[in-house]
Formats: structure tokens, C-alpha cells, sequence
């Protein structure tokens, strides 16, 4: 990949975080790039949730700096920092519950807290136009009326990704997104992440099922312990014996 | 007993717009306020005072009671932006007992226990609204505002935004909304749209004392609204019509025991409350299954 | 026709025992009224339950106003009866109060009556007895925070000085309170001659109850409040002093004389002060209505408020009546012990 | 004619509107691996449910040790030696992991002396446990929450488990180093397991025949090895 | 001595708090049911209490037990009969609220007219202060509130600690689906928690009787400070609601120092207010906000 500075969306160095004694981020330093898909991979309890934590603002580091795009974000509160451009999904997905599917999307695109959005009603057309888009795109056209908390397991999934893609981010982070999804569906979902890369969206991705790892990573960063034990080419990284002796196992590609 | 249908309606729709305003916070933004009468008080007593010693001029004093309103109801945003559900009860339950000692101690401004008598009648371009039907109108004509103000807000990108934050405020967070900012506006608007309620109860009895806002007057509207369904656009009005007409069939029971009916009445509403929650958990106007809420 | 007037007692809650006091009073007078055919028709009371509470007041008041559109209304309890002024003088109705005693009850305009003496009444006459005969200068009240609790403060922080006593400390209880050994503390601490109690109802008695359980021996003093049947049945109450009207239950003035021989046999006990005043404020308006139907003008609010300014002077029971131009009346007072038996009367004042 | 554990006949069960399953018949013999597979939302985990008694059945009968069941009580069945790691996060967030196991313990009623020896066999299967075993469940990361789920549910030594795709959230080692060992287990105790997974990969590697469903009814039964190869099972997806 | 006796009312009345609260804490602790009915299992005890002892003249002892059994026959009943179908169509939070506010409207009701509106009292020669030293007033009665207090926490804490229902009902307020997984009853649970808690409400209910009477709207001042001991002490936390509510009585007692008793219920409230702005965890409790 390309190693030129200018395309490093997102940098963390140094980074320290501890629960009480515990060390759960240990002078972790990445850097991620425009385009790329990176892979957080590592056994349970590594300390890959609490990184993306860490850089939303849901949790604060104890030491360490994070930079968006050269400044940084450290100390912002969550709500700044996804204004920033970086947008999450949560491993247990915490979708609008009780707001349609339509509504899920529409209110992620309206930027304003305040009473009134910007653009008046041309930008309202505009939201709800691209909210149809996308929602034709991750299958959910038909359950636009249909509440969160009403949807099956896999279409809770795809929207949770649909209300990613609804924000203007050029970050995405996404925890787990594809667990527990089929083969059919997982796939899908794959096809659909690859396309909003190709046109721009910067994705790091936690997963811990090989199939996707291998089928998506462009750059896989391993951790253990709080630690980065390894970061770059899918291949390199999954061949090293002493990590398939910790995480992957005996298939390791 | 003309005059009695015109007192019951001006008095619904007094108390409609106050369960209305209320579950704007509590149905949409997930805010259980037991306080909503405090802020109905507040109204009530401001429009009152500016009524005695300024003018009694509606587009006045109601304007002033619901910046007063709007400005107080910042204490309930303070711990509504630092905890949810039953500890904002808490919270909320907190405020409307201080409430009430201050509206019963303050008596320069409430005239405490004995309240506030003599309010002159409201004063609607230069001519007074004391005639009852008139009266009504003007209630009615606020009820009409108030419906028609919450719903634009709701379906508007606010709404979303507080339904947002009431299914899951970590998520609406990492969204990029300023949950604070939401919240207290929320808050804020609910409270000053209150003060409506509270200046045209002034205005309409032209005595407003401590009783009239006491918890009982916030469980009342809280019953109110989830009775009717919470969440619910008409919901809070059904539950308003239903909670103000049921005392009064029990006046018209001769056979009950004249000191006996209140407690009747009371015992009524409360077996109401108990049955609906069993059978109806989502409010005579919800959908059947519960509505809202964690 | 019938002619209906209106009542506001606390017919529940902790105060209904002065609603049974009060009506029996005035029942009393109507049966008087219709037997003696004084008004054309029969009269009738319609009561509303007030629970002694302002707000309650003021909604039986809206309905005997505009749903039973009555043109007199007997009130009682200071708070209720301020709260209810506004809407009797903007109707035209007459309210005449035979209970409240807050000195403010006098200016709350021409068509509100009071036929009881106020509490400026109950407190003069009551502090030279216990300052220059018993000696008991330094006083503590424990007042309701009411209208009623607030006017004999008032009254209390002017007159005291002037009569020779001390206030040391005034506490006030909240209407609803029933714990008191917080404020027993207080007073023992604040150590005076003489405590003034002025509230009412089963208030008062818990307040005269706890004080003496937690170990206060002072003289207790308070006004007409004390007169009811739980008060002289209280051990605890056993000695307090109160004030009320002095009427002459053995005159032989006719109207006094029925009253009472009629009582005696109807409930086998003397009357009080506040049953004669509620008898009073009945008959009042019985005269005033066969005055106005004499004339062959309605029955209205209006015109019996020119009746009374008219007449002026009227045979009620303990003797003749004037009413002031406020609408308010004097009268001799009396104070009484509380002594475990039927109560005694230990001085008398005129006015 | 070997015994069933588990059985099924014409169940109907839903949640309101159309059933999601509709008369499912199945069954799960004693001493062997069961492994059910199909797509999101074809009704596995309402399977499960229905046969733990936490969701009612509408319909059908279900049979335990070919006795039919009339009321299907979770408390009833952890007695008679079935278990279920659920779906999800099957722990309390407020708990610690060793008050979670005491709890369990007590719940699967497992005689006090025991309790002690039933602990350190679970740890030695789930050696993973051992750190973070002091820690709230609520802090723990998604993966550590799974295991101590699986954990609780063996506690009992079930003669029947069900397991709702533990493999969510675990790391690929783990969940192979896992399954061996419960294998074992089924093997040395003759204990019945019907596992759900979407990791069809692992999960035939200790299956003794799978179930593959789509919609609520069975499409496809099959011994493991008939579906080893990707590309039968490509056919099925 | 103004201020040494203040604080013997306070704690006394303190006691008396924390048994309320802990029942009441005991119970939305586990349940998360908002049980605002616990104020009308006091109500029902204390009245059960006053008109077996004063009006019908039974033995104390009798007397007492027949209450307690009427507070844990309230608690229990209203736990199958009225929130446990509400909980079956996983009726939200606050729907179990309004029904429980509607079983406290109804109770204050059918008392008041059963027994009166008024305010009633049980005389006993337990009421009648001793003066301990010069100018310090102690009743009986406030040695029998603290004993009681000690006794029945002490007993609470030993029954949670000793058997594994602590543990089981720390579960059940988590999540009482899962505690079904687990091989658990929840309804049994439940059962077991509003008997104690109910029991838990009695003894207070049965000293204020005593000491200051009862009227049957004493479920709404009841219910206000088992909830503010119960958040200052944090929810979860018995210890915590026990502690909050000995601080309530004491405070609001302390606050007669230089205000004016209509203050005392202000003052509860206002540390309540404090602690949910700058301690919204309580006493003990976890951090809890959003
Ligand atoms: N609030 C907390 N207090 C104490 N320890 C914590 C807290 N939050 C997380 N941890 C610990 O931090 C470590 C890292 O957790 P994290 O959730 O980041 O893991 P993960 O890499 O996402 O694992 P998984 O793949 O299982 O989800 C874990 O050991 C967890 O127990
Ligand atoms: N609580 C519920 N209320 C309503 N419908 C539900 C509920 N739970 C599941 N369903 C529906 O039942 C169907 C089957 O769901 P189930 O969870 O059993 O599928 P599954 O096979 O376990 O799928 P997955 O692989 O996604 O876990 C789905 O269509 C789902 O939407
Ligand atoms: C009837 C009386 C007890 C009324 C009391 N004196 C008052 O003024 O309120
Ligand atoms: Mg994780
Ligand atoms: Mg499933």
C-alpha cells in the first residue's frame, strides 16, 4: 500500500489505556490510511473494542495521542468526534429501536441538534432521496416502515451498516459487523463494504471469523493483550506460526 | 348545567395541553418528569403576578410565564442530562417536592397556602375574557396551538433526533448529536408550552394556590398520558377527556354518599389505571403491545 | 319555590368535625326559617366539601355559583374563604363566613361577611388576662402555615409588645404535619411562659398531645378553635386556656332562648359559639330575604347586600347585631379553661 | 433402535402472526452431536428456545426421554440434566464471573460437595476463565463474556446441552480448543449435544449428523462427512 | 442540648427510614419494579395495627403479627395479581409504575373510608418521654426503632449473605429472562422479595403508629423518602439505602435547627437532588448515568 503520509486519515501513537491495573492498551501506534481496509484481529479480550472506544471518545486514554487528519481528537467528546468523519457501529448494534428503518437513516443525515436542519426543503428531498438509495442498496427498501426492534437478526445487521453509510464519514469503524450472518448474507454484506471503499470510505473492521478476515483485509493489525503484535499484508500476518499459535489455529490459510 | 359542560371543557383542555406537553418529553425524549406541575405553576403564578401588577393582557403574560417557565425548567434539564429512567424519577419527584415547598413558602410571590385570590380576567385586545364560552374558545384555541406546534416539531428532524436519544443515547451520540443540546431544549420547550397551561388556569379561576400543583398533579398527568399511550400523537387528549370525565359520572350517582364520592371517584381512577396498565400496557391509543421504552 | 343557599364545610378530611359543628348550626336555623314560614318557599342548604383547602373551596364555590347559581353562601376556614372572595364578589354572590377568624377576612370587599369576631378580637382579650393575672409574659406560638396561622402571627408580633408580653420565638407547622417532637424540642429549648397554638382540627390536638409527651409543662393558649368535643375529651389538653365569643346561653332574649332549648333537645349538649354563628348567618339571610320578598325584589346577591346596608341592626341569637359598614361584627369575648369536665369560663371581656 | 433425548412432533411456534416454526418434527438421540444449521432467521434459535421452555409453544408436543412434556418449565428441565447457552450474552453484566458460577451452581442444583471439583474441571475446559474470573461480566470484552456463558452452562455436567452458535465473538483458536474438549465429555459421560453454528466449517468436525434447516422446516439431513466439502454445502446456502 | 436532641429524633425517625427504605430498595433493587404501593403496605400494616390494638382491643403481640401478616399478604398478592401480567407482556418500567400508583390511590382510599380521613393514633405509655438528663427528652419508642432497625438489617444481611437468593436476586434485576436459562424462577424470586420487603416495611409502620400517628395519605411521604434513601444510597445497595435513610432522618431533624419543619421534606429532597446531579451512583451504588 501506499506509504506517502498525506493519505493517513487516522493516527494513533503511543497509546496507553488501564482500567485499574489492568493494561488493556499498551503503547499501541497505527496508522490508518485512505482506501484501506484494515482488519483488528486478536484473541478475546485483546483490547480491539476498547480501541475503537478510545478513538470515539467513549472511553479517554490514560496516555497516548490520537490524530484525525493531523489534529487531534484526544478529549473531544463522542459527539464531536463522529462530526470529525468517523462513524462506528457497536457489537451489539444498538440501533432506534422504536423508529423505522427510514427513520434510523434520516435522523444519522440530519447534522443539526438544534431545531431546524440546513438546506431547508430542497436538502430534506435530497436526505430522503439518498436515504431510499440506500436502503435499496442493503435490501431494506420493502422494511422502510418497519420498526428496528421488528426486523430479523441478518436486516438488523445490514442496517446497522445502512446507517453507517447514511453518514457522511470517511471513517468507518465497525465492530463484529458480519458475525453471525450466513454465507449468502455475509457475502452480500462483503460486496456492499468493498463498494463504499472503492469510493472512498477509510474501514477498519473487527472480526474474528477467517472467512471474512481473509475474503475483505487489505491490512490485518493484530493484537494481544493490549498489545500490536503485528500489522500489515494479510498473508504475512496470517502465516506467522507464532500468531496462529495464539489466535488462528490450525486452518490458517 | 350549561355552565358545568363549559367548566369540564375548559378544564380538559387546560389539562390537555399540559399531558400533551408532557409526553412530549416522556414519550419521545424518554424524560419522565414527575415535575411537569411544578413548571405548570410556575406558569401559573408568573401570569398571575404580571396579571396583578403589570397588565393582564394575554399576548403578555403568557409569553412571560413561558420564559419564565422555559428558564426554570433548566434545574430539571441538569439532572435529565446526567441520568435516565427511574433515577430521573427520582430526580424529577426531587424537584416537584421542592417545588411545592417553595410555592408554599414564597408567600410574597404565591401568597403560599392561601394563594394567589384576585386575578383579574384575561385581557384579549382590550376586551376581558371572563365569559365562559368565550373562555372556552380561547382554551380550546391554545389546545389547537399547542397540538399543532408539538406534532411540526416531531416530525421534524427534532423529533427523530429525541427518539433517537430515547432508544439509545450512546449510539445517538456517536452519530454526532449533542445529546445535552437535545435534551434541554426538550425540556425547555415542554416546560414553556406548560406555562401555557398554567397562565389560562390562572386566568380561568382567577385564584391559583399550592394544591393545584402538587405530585398529585404530576401523577395525575403522568397517568394521563400512558393511559392514553404514550408516544402517542392523541393519546394524552384521550387519556385527558378519560381521567376529567370520570370523576364527574360519579357526582351524577345520587345514591353515593355526598362525602363519600371523592373517594369513590379517586378509587375509580386508580382501579382504571391498574386494569388499563394489565390489559392495555400501551395506552388506550398504543398499539396494543407496549409502545415505547427499555 | 324553593329557595336554595350554599355551604362550604369541610365535610371530609381532617376538619370535617367543625363541618358537622357548623351545619348542625345552620340546619338548625333553616328548620327555624321554614317552620316560622319566614320566606315564601322552603329553604335549602346545599353543602360542597371544602376539606378546609383553598383550591377545594374554590371549585364547590364555581359550583354553587354558576351550576346551582345560589345567592348566598355560608364559608368557613380563612383560607377558604379568601380563595373563594374573588369569585363571590365577581358573581355578586354574598359569602358570609361564621369560622374563620384571620383579621384579613375584613377587607375582602362588600359582599363578604363576616359574623364571627376576628382574631384581632380573640388575641386582645386573651393577652391581659395572662399577662397581668397569671403573670405569663413570654410566649411562643406555633402557628399553621395557613392564612389563619399567618393572621394571628400578625396579630400576635403588633399586639404582643404593647400588652407587655415578649415573643421570643414564632414556628411555623406545615398544614399537613402530624410529627411535632422536633418542634417540642424547640420550644422546651426556647423555655417560655406561655405557648399560643393556633391551628386546628386534629393538628391541634396532636400538637397538644406531643408537646406534653415530650416533656413540656407550659400553659397552652389558643382561640375558638379549641371549642370542639376532641379538645375537652384530650387529657393532654387538660388546662389550656382559649378564647371565644361570649355569648349568654341562659338569656331570655326570645331568638336565644328557641336557639338554644331547641339544640339542647335536638342534640342533647350546650351550643357553641360556632353553631350560634352559622344559626346566625342562616337567620341573617332568612331576614334579609323576607325584607326583599316583602318588597317584591328577587333574591339576589346584589339586593341583599342593599338589604343589609339597609337595616343594618338585626335580632340574632345573643342578642342585637350590627354589622359595620365592612361587613364585620363585634362582640364580648370570653376565656376559657379546658378542665377535663364540661370546660369553665375564667374571664370575661367586653369590648 | 437407539434412544431419543429430545423429540418433537408437529410443534408450532411463533410470536404472533405466521408461526415461525410450523409443525417441526425432530429429534436428538442420546450420545451424539447434533448439529443444526441454516440461515439467519430460518428459526434455529426459536427451536431452542421452544425446547427450553422459554418461548411457548403453540402447537405439537414435545418429548422428553419419549415422555411428552405439558409444561415445558426451564426450571424443570435444568433438573432433569439439559442446559442452554443462549444466544447472545448469556451472563449478568452486574455479576462477577465466580459469583455467576456460584449461581450457577446452585440453579443446576449440584450437590454442595461438588460444587468445588465441578469448578475446576469447567476451568480446566475453559482455561481462558482464569483471567478475568474476579472481573464484573459487565466489563468484559464480548468474547470473555461468551466463554463464561459457556462455562455457566457446564457446570451442571448436562446430560443434554444446547448451545446457540457459541462460537459469536470468540476467536477461531478458542472455539476450536473448546470443542474438543466438550467432545470428550460427550463422549466420556454419553451426553447429547444439540450445537446451532454458522461456523458449519468447525462445527462438523465433531458432529455425528446435521440438521439443515430453511424456514422453519428440516430440508436437509445428512452425516457430516456427506457435507464436508464446500460445494454441497454452497447448494444448501 | 437543642442540637443532642435533634439528633436522638433524628435518629429515631432515621430508624425508621431505613427499614422502610431497605424493604423498598430491597425490592425495585431486584424486581426493578417501581413499587410506589410499598407506601400502602405500610398504610395497611400501621392501620391493621391500630385497629386490632386500639379499636378491637386484641393483645399486642396478636396485633403485630396480624399485621404482618396483612403487609406480606399485600406485598405478595399485588406481586401475582398486578405486576407479574403486566411484566408477562413485558410491560415497560413505568407501566408497572401507573398500576402501582393506582393500587396506592385505591389503598388510601378504601382506608380513608373504611377508617376515616382523619388522623388516628395508638396511644401507649411507650410514647411518653423520659428525661434521660436535664433537658433530654428520649420515648421508648425510639429505643425500640433503633433495636428494631439493628436487628432486622442485621437479620436481612445475614439471610442475603448466607444463602444464595442475595446472589440470585442481584441476577434477577439484571435481566430475568436469563435467570429462567439458568434454571432459576424468577416469579419465585419475586415472591420471595416482596415478602421481604413487605415484612421489612411493618415494624416501622407499627412504631409510627405509635409515635406520630398515621392518616391514610401517610403512603405518599412513606414512599418519597424509601425513593431518595434508595437513590442516595444506591439502588442495589441495602447498606446504602440503610445509611441514606438514617441521613434523611437526621437531616431533616438537623434542619429544625434554624428552619421551620414545612422545610424538613424540602431538605430530603435537596440532598436527593444533589446527590442525582453530582453523585448519580449514591452512596454505594455503581455509576449508572447514560
Ligand atoms: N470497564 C472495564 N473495567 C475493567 N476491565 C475492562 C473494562 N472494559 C474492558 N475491560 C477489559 O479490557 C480487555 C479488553 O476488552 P475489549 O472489549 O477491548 O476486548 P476485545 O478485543 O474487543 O475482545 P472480544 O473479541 O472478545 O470482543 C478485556 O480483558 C476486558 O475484560
Ligand atoms: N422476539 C421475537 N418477536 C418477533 N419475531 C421474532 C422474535 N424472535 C425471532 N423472531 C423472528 O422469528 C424468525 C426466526 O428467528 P430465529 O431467531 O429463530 O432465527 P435463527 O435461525 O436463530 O437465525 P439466526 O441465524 O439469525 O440466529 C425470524 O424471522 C425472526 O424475525
Ligand atoms: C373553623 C376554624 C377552625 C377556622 C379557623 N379559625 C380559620 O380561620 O381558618
Ligand atoms: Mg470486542
Ligand atoms: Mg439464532
Amino acid at each position: 500500500m501506499n506509504a506517502d503520509d498525506a493519505l493517513v486519515l487516522l493516527r494513533i501513537s503511543n497509546l496507553n489505556k488501564n482500567f485499574g491495573g489492568l493494561q488493556v492498551t499498551n503503547n499501541v501506534s497505527l496508522d490508518m490510511r485512505a482506501g484501506v481496509i484494515t482488519t483488528l484481529v486478536g484473541p478475546n479480550g485483546a483490547g480491539k473494542t476498547t480501541l475503537f472506544n478510545l478513538i470515539t471518545g467513549h472511553l479517554t486514554p490514560s496516555s497516548g495521542d490520537i490524530l484525525w487528519q493531523g489534529e487531534s481528537i484526544v478529549g473531544k467528546s463522542h459527539w464531536q468526534i463522529a462530526r470529525c468523519g468517523i462513524a462506528r457501529s457497536f457489537q451489539d448494534l444498538r440501533l432506534f429501536n422504536h423508529m423505522t428503518v427510514e427513520e434510523n437513516i434520516l435522523t444519522v443525515m440530519e447534522p443539526a441538534s438544534w431545531i431546524w436542519q440546513p438546506g431547508g426543503r430542497a436538502g430534506r428531498r435530497a436526505r430522503e432521496e439518498r436515504a431510499m438509495d440506500i436502503l435499496a442498496r442493503t435490501h431494506l427498501l420493502d422494511k422502510a416502515k418497519t420498526r428496528a426492534i421488528d426486523l430479523a437478526y441478518a436486516e438488523r445487521k445490514f442496517l446497522s451498516l445502512a446507517r453507517i453509510m447514511a453518514t457522511d464519514a470517511k471513517m468507518w469503524l465497525l465492530d463484529e459487523p458480519a458475525s453471525g450472518l450466513d454465507r449468502g448474507s455475509y457475502e452480500l454484506f462483503l460486496d456492499l463494504l468493498r463498494t463504499e471503499v472503492r469510493h472512498g470510505v477509510t474501514v477498519c473492521i473487527i472480526e474474528h471469523n477467517l472467512d471474512i478476515v481473509i475474503g475483505i483485509s487489505d491490512r490485518i493489525a493484530f493484537l494481544d493483550q493490549g498489545r500490536l503484535l503485528a500489522d500489515g499484508d494479510p498473508n504475512t500476518v496470517l502465516n506467522d506460526p507464532h500468531l496462529a499459535a495464539i489466535y488462528f489455529g490450525e486452518q490458517a490459510a | 348545567m350549561l355552565a358545568y359542560l363549559l367548566n369540564l371543557a375548559t378544564l380538559i383542555c387546560i389539562n390537555a395541553v399540559l399531558a400533551i406537553t408532557l409526553n412530549f418529553i416522556m414519550g419521545y425524549a424518554g424524560i419522565f418528569s414527575m415535575a411537569h406541575a411544578v413548571f405548570f405553576g410556575v406558569g401559573a403564578y408568573t401570569a398571575a403576578y404580571f396579571a396583578l401588577n403589570v397588565s393582564a393582557s394575554l399576548f403578555l403574560a403568557i409569553p412571560v410565564a413561558m420564559v419564565v417557565a422555559a428558564a426554570l425548567s433548566l434545574v430539571l434539564a441538569l439532572p435529565a442530562l446526567r441520568v435516565r429512567g427511574e433515577y430521573f424519577v427520582a430526580a424529577s419527584l426531587g424537584l416537584q417536592v421542592l417545588g411545592v415547598t417553595i410555592f408554599a413558602e414564597w408567600k410574597s410571590f404565591t401568597g403560599g397556602l392561601g394563594g394567589v385570590i384576585g386575578i383579574p380576567p384575561a385581557d384579549l385586545f382590550g376586551h376581558a375574557v371572563s365569559d365562559p364560552v368565550a373562555f372556552l374558545m380561547l382554551a380550546a384555541g391554545c389546545l389547537v396551538l399547542v397540538i399543532l406546534i408539538t406534532n411540526a416539531l416531531l416530525r421534524s428532524s427534532f423529533g427523530r433526533n429525541l427518539k433517537a436519544i430515547r432508544d439509545s443515547e450512546s449510539a445517538a451520540h456517536a452519530f454526532g448529536k449533542n445529546v445535552a443540546v437535545i435534551k434541554t431544549l426538550s425540556v425547555v420547550i415542554s416546560s414553556a408550552l406548560a406555562a401555557v397551561a398554567g397562565a389560562l388556569y390562572a386566568f380561568y379561576l382567577g385564584f391559583i394556590n399550592v394544591e393545584s400543583f402538587m405530585l398529585d398533579t404530576s401523577v395525575l398527568l403522568m397517568a394521563m398520558v400512558i393511559i392514553g399511550g404514550t408516544g402517542t400523537l392523541m393519546g394524552p387528549v384521550v387519556g385527558t377527556v378519560l381521567l376529567m370525565l370520570l370523576p364527574s359520572l360519579f357526582s351524577y350517582m345520587w345514591f353515593l354518599p355526598q362525602t363519600e364520592i371523592g373517594a369513590i371517584q379517586q378509587i375509580a381512577y386508580g382501579t382504571a389505571m391498574v386494569l388499563l396498565m394489565i390489559f392495555r400496557p400501551g395506552g388506550l391509543v398504543g398499539s396494543g403491545k407496549n409502545g415505547v421504552v427499555k | 319555590a324553593d329557595v336554595t343557599i350554599g355551604a362550604l364545610f369541610p365535610l371530609s378530611g381532617p376538619n370535617a368535625t367543625y363541618g358537622d359543628i357548623f351545619g348542625s348550626g345552620a340546619n338548625l336555623a333553616a328548620e327555624h326559617i321554614n317552620a316560622d314560614k319566614l320566606i315564601d318557599g322552603t329553604l335549602k342548604i346545599q353543602y360542597e366539601d371544602s376539606q378546609a383547602l383553598p383550591q377545594q373551596g374554590v371549585i364547590g364555590m364555581n359550583k354553587l355559583v354558576n351550576v346551582s347559581k345560589v345567592p348566598y353562601v355560608l364559608s368557613a376556614f380563612t383560607g377558604v374563604s379568601k380563595a373563594i372572595s374573588t369569585t363571590a364578589s365577581r358573581s355578586k354572590t354574598v359569602a358570609i363566613n361564621g369560622g374563620g377568624v384571620g383579621p384579613d377576612l375584613a377587607d375582602l370587599g362588600p359582599y363578604f361577611w363576616n359574623i364571627i369576631p376576628l382574631a384581632n378580637f380573640e388575641v386582645k382579650a386573651v393577652l391581659p388576662y395572662l399577662i397581668k393575672e397569671r403573670n405569663l409574659k413570654r410566649f411562643v406560638l406555633v402557628y399553621v402555615d395557613d392564612p389563619l396561622g399567618e393572621g394571628i402571627r400578625k396579630e400576635l408580633t403588633e399586639s404582643l409588645p404593647q400588652a407587655g408580653g415578649e415573643l421570643i420565638e414564632a414556628l411555623s407547622v406545615p398544614a399537613t404535619a402530624q410529627q411535632f417532637s422536633g418542634i417540642a424540642a424547640r420550644v422546651r429549648a426556647a423555655n417560655p411562659d406561655v405557648i399560643y397554638i393556633a391551628s386546628y382540627g386534629s393538628q391541634q390536638a396532636q400538637i397538644v398531645k406531643q408537646f406534653r409527651d415530650n416533656g413540656i409543662k407550659q400553659q397552652f393558649v389558643s382561640y375558638t378553635a379549641f371549642s370542639i368535643p376532641e379538645m375537652s375529651a384530650l387529657p393532654e389538653a387538660k388546662g389550656s386556656l382559649y378564647t371565644t365569643q361570649n355569648v349568654d346561653w341562659n338569656s331570655t332574649d326570645p331568638v336565644t332562648k328557641r336557639f338554644v332549648d331547641d339544640f339542647k333537645k335536638k342534640h342533647d349538649k350546650m351550643p357553641t359559639a360556632y353553631i350560634a354563628n352559622y344559626y346566625n348567618a342562616v337567620r341573617l339571610f332568612g331576614l334579609l330575604a323576607h325584607e326583599l320578598q316583602k318588597k317584591g325584589k328577587p333574591i339576589t346577591g346584589e339586593n341583599l347586600l342593599a338589604q343589609r346596608i339597609e337595616t343594618k341592626t338585626f335580632d340574632l341569637v345573643g342578642g342585637k347585631v350590627t354589622f359595620a359598614d365592612n361587613g364585620t361584627v363585634v362582640s364580648p369575648m370570653q376565656v376559657n379553661e379546658i378542665d377535663g369536665a364540661g370546660g369553665k369560663v375564667v374571664s370575661v371581656v367586653a369590648e | 433402535m437407539t434412544t431419543t433425548v429430545l423429540r418433537t412432533e408437529g410443534l408450532v411456534v411463533g410470536y404472533g402472526g405466521r408461526p415461525v416454526l410450523d409443525h417441526f418434527s425432530f429429534d436428538l438421540r442420546a450420545n451424539e452431536v447434533l448439529c443444526l444449521i441454516g440461515h439467519n432467521g430460518a428459526g434455529k434459535s426459536t427451536l431452542l428456545k421452544c425446547l427450553f421452555g422459554l418461548v411457548p409453544r403453540q402447537g405439537g408436543q414435545v418429548y422428553l426421554d419419549e415422555k411428552p412434556l405439558n409444561h415445558i418449565e426451564p426450571r424443570r428441565l435444568t433438573a432433569a440434566g439439559l442446559s442452554l447457552v443462549p444466544e447472545g450474552r448469556g451472563v449478568f453484566p452486574g455479576l462477577t464471573v465466580a459469583e455467576t458460577m456460584k449461581m450457577g451452581l446452585w440453579a443446576a442444583g449440584v450437590p454442595k460437595d461438588l460444587r468445588e471439583e465441578r469448578l475446576d474441571w469447567v476451568m480446566s475446559v475453559l482455561p481462558a476463565l482464569h483471567a478475568f474470573y474476579q472481573q464484573r461480566a459487565g466489563t468484559l470484552s464480548g468474547g470473555q463474556q461468551q466463554i463464561a456463558s459457556i462455562g455457566r452452562a457446564l457446570l451442571s455436567r448436562p446430560r443434554c446441552l444446547l448451545m446457540d452458535e457459541p462460537s459469536i465473538g470468540l476467536a477461531p483458536k478458542l472455539f476450536q480448543d473448546l470443542l474438543q474438549p466438550i467432545r470428550q465429555l460427550q463422549r466420556d459421560t454419553g451426553m447429547s449435544i444439540l450445537l446451532v453454528e454458522q461456523n458449519v466449517k468447525e462445527a462438523l468436525k465433531i458432529s455425528d449428523r446435521v440438521v439443515v434447516m430453511k424456514s422453519g422446516a428440516i430440508i436437509r439431513e445428512a452425516l457430516p462427512e456427506e457435507l464436508a466439502d464446500n460445494a454441497k454445502l454452497m447448494e444448501l446456502y | 442540648m437543642l442540637l443532642l436532641q435533634l439528633l436522638i429524633n433524628g435518629v429515631q425517625v432515621g430508624a425508621l427510614y431505613a427499614l422502610i427504605a431497605v424493604g423498598f430498595s430491597l425490592i425495585f433493587g431486584s424486581t426493578k419494579v417501581f413499587h410506589f404501593a410499598h407506601g400502602s403496605t405500610f398504610t395497611i400494616a400501621a392501620y391493621a395495627f391500630y385497629y386490632l390494638y386500639s379499636v378491637a382491643q386484641v393483645h399486642w403481640l396478636l396485633a403485630v403479627l396480624a399485621a404482618t401478616l396483612a403487609a406480606v399478604l399485600f406485598g405478595v398478592l399485588l406481586d401475582r395479581l398486578v405486576y407479574a401480567p403486566i411484566q408477562r407482556h413485558e410491560g415497560s418500567f413505568f407501566t408497572v409504575f401507573v398500576a402501582s400508583l393506582g393500587v396506592g390511590i385505591i389503598v388510601q382510599n378504601l382506608v380513608g373510608m373504611i377508617f376515616g380521613r382523619g388522623f388516628v393514633s395508638v396511644s401507649t405509655p411507650l410514647s411518653r418521654s423520659i428525661e434521660l438528663f436535664p433537658g433530654l427528652y428520649v420515648s421508648p419508642l425510639s429505643g425500640i426503632a433503633i433495636l428494631c432497625a439493628v436487628v432486622f438489617f442485621g437479620a436481612l444481611q445475614l439471610f442475603l449473605m448466607r444463602t444464595h437468593v442475595g446472589m440470585g436476586l442481584r441476577a434477577l434485576s439484571e435481566n430475568p429472562e436469563l435467570i429462567r436459562v439458568y434454571g432459576l424462577s424468577p416469579r419465585r424470586l419475586s415472591t420471595i422479595v416482596f415478602a421481604l420487603g413487605s415484612l421489612l416495611a411493618v415494624p416501622a409502620a407499627i412504631l409510627s403508629a405509635a409515635s406520630s400517628g398515621l392518616n391514610p395519605a401517610v403512603a405518599h411521604h412513606v414512599m418519597l423518602i424509601s425513593l431518595a434513601a434508595t437513590i442516595v444510597g444506591g439502588v442495589g445497595s441495602l447498606r446504602g439505602a440503610a445509611c441514606a435513610g438514617l441521613l434523611l432522618g437526621m437531616s431533616e431533624n438537623l434542619a429544625l435547627m434554624y428552619l421551620g419543619p414545612q422545610w424538613s421534606e424540602a431538605v430530603t429532597f435537596i440532598v436527593l437532588f444533589l446527590f442525582i446531579v453530582l453523585r448519580p451512583s449514591g452512596f454505594f451504588g455503581r455509576a449508572i448515568s447514560t
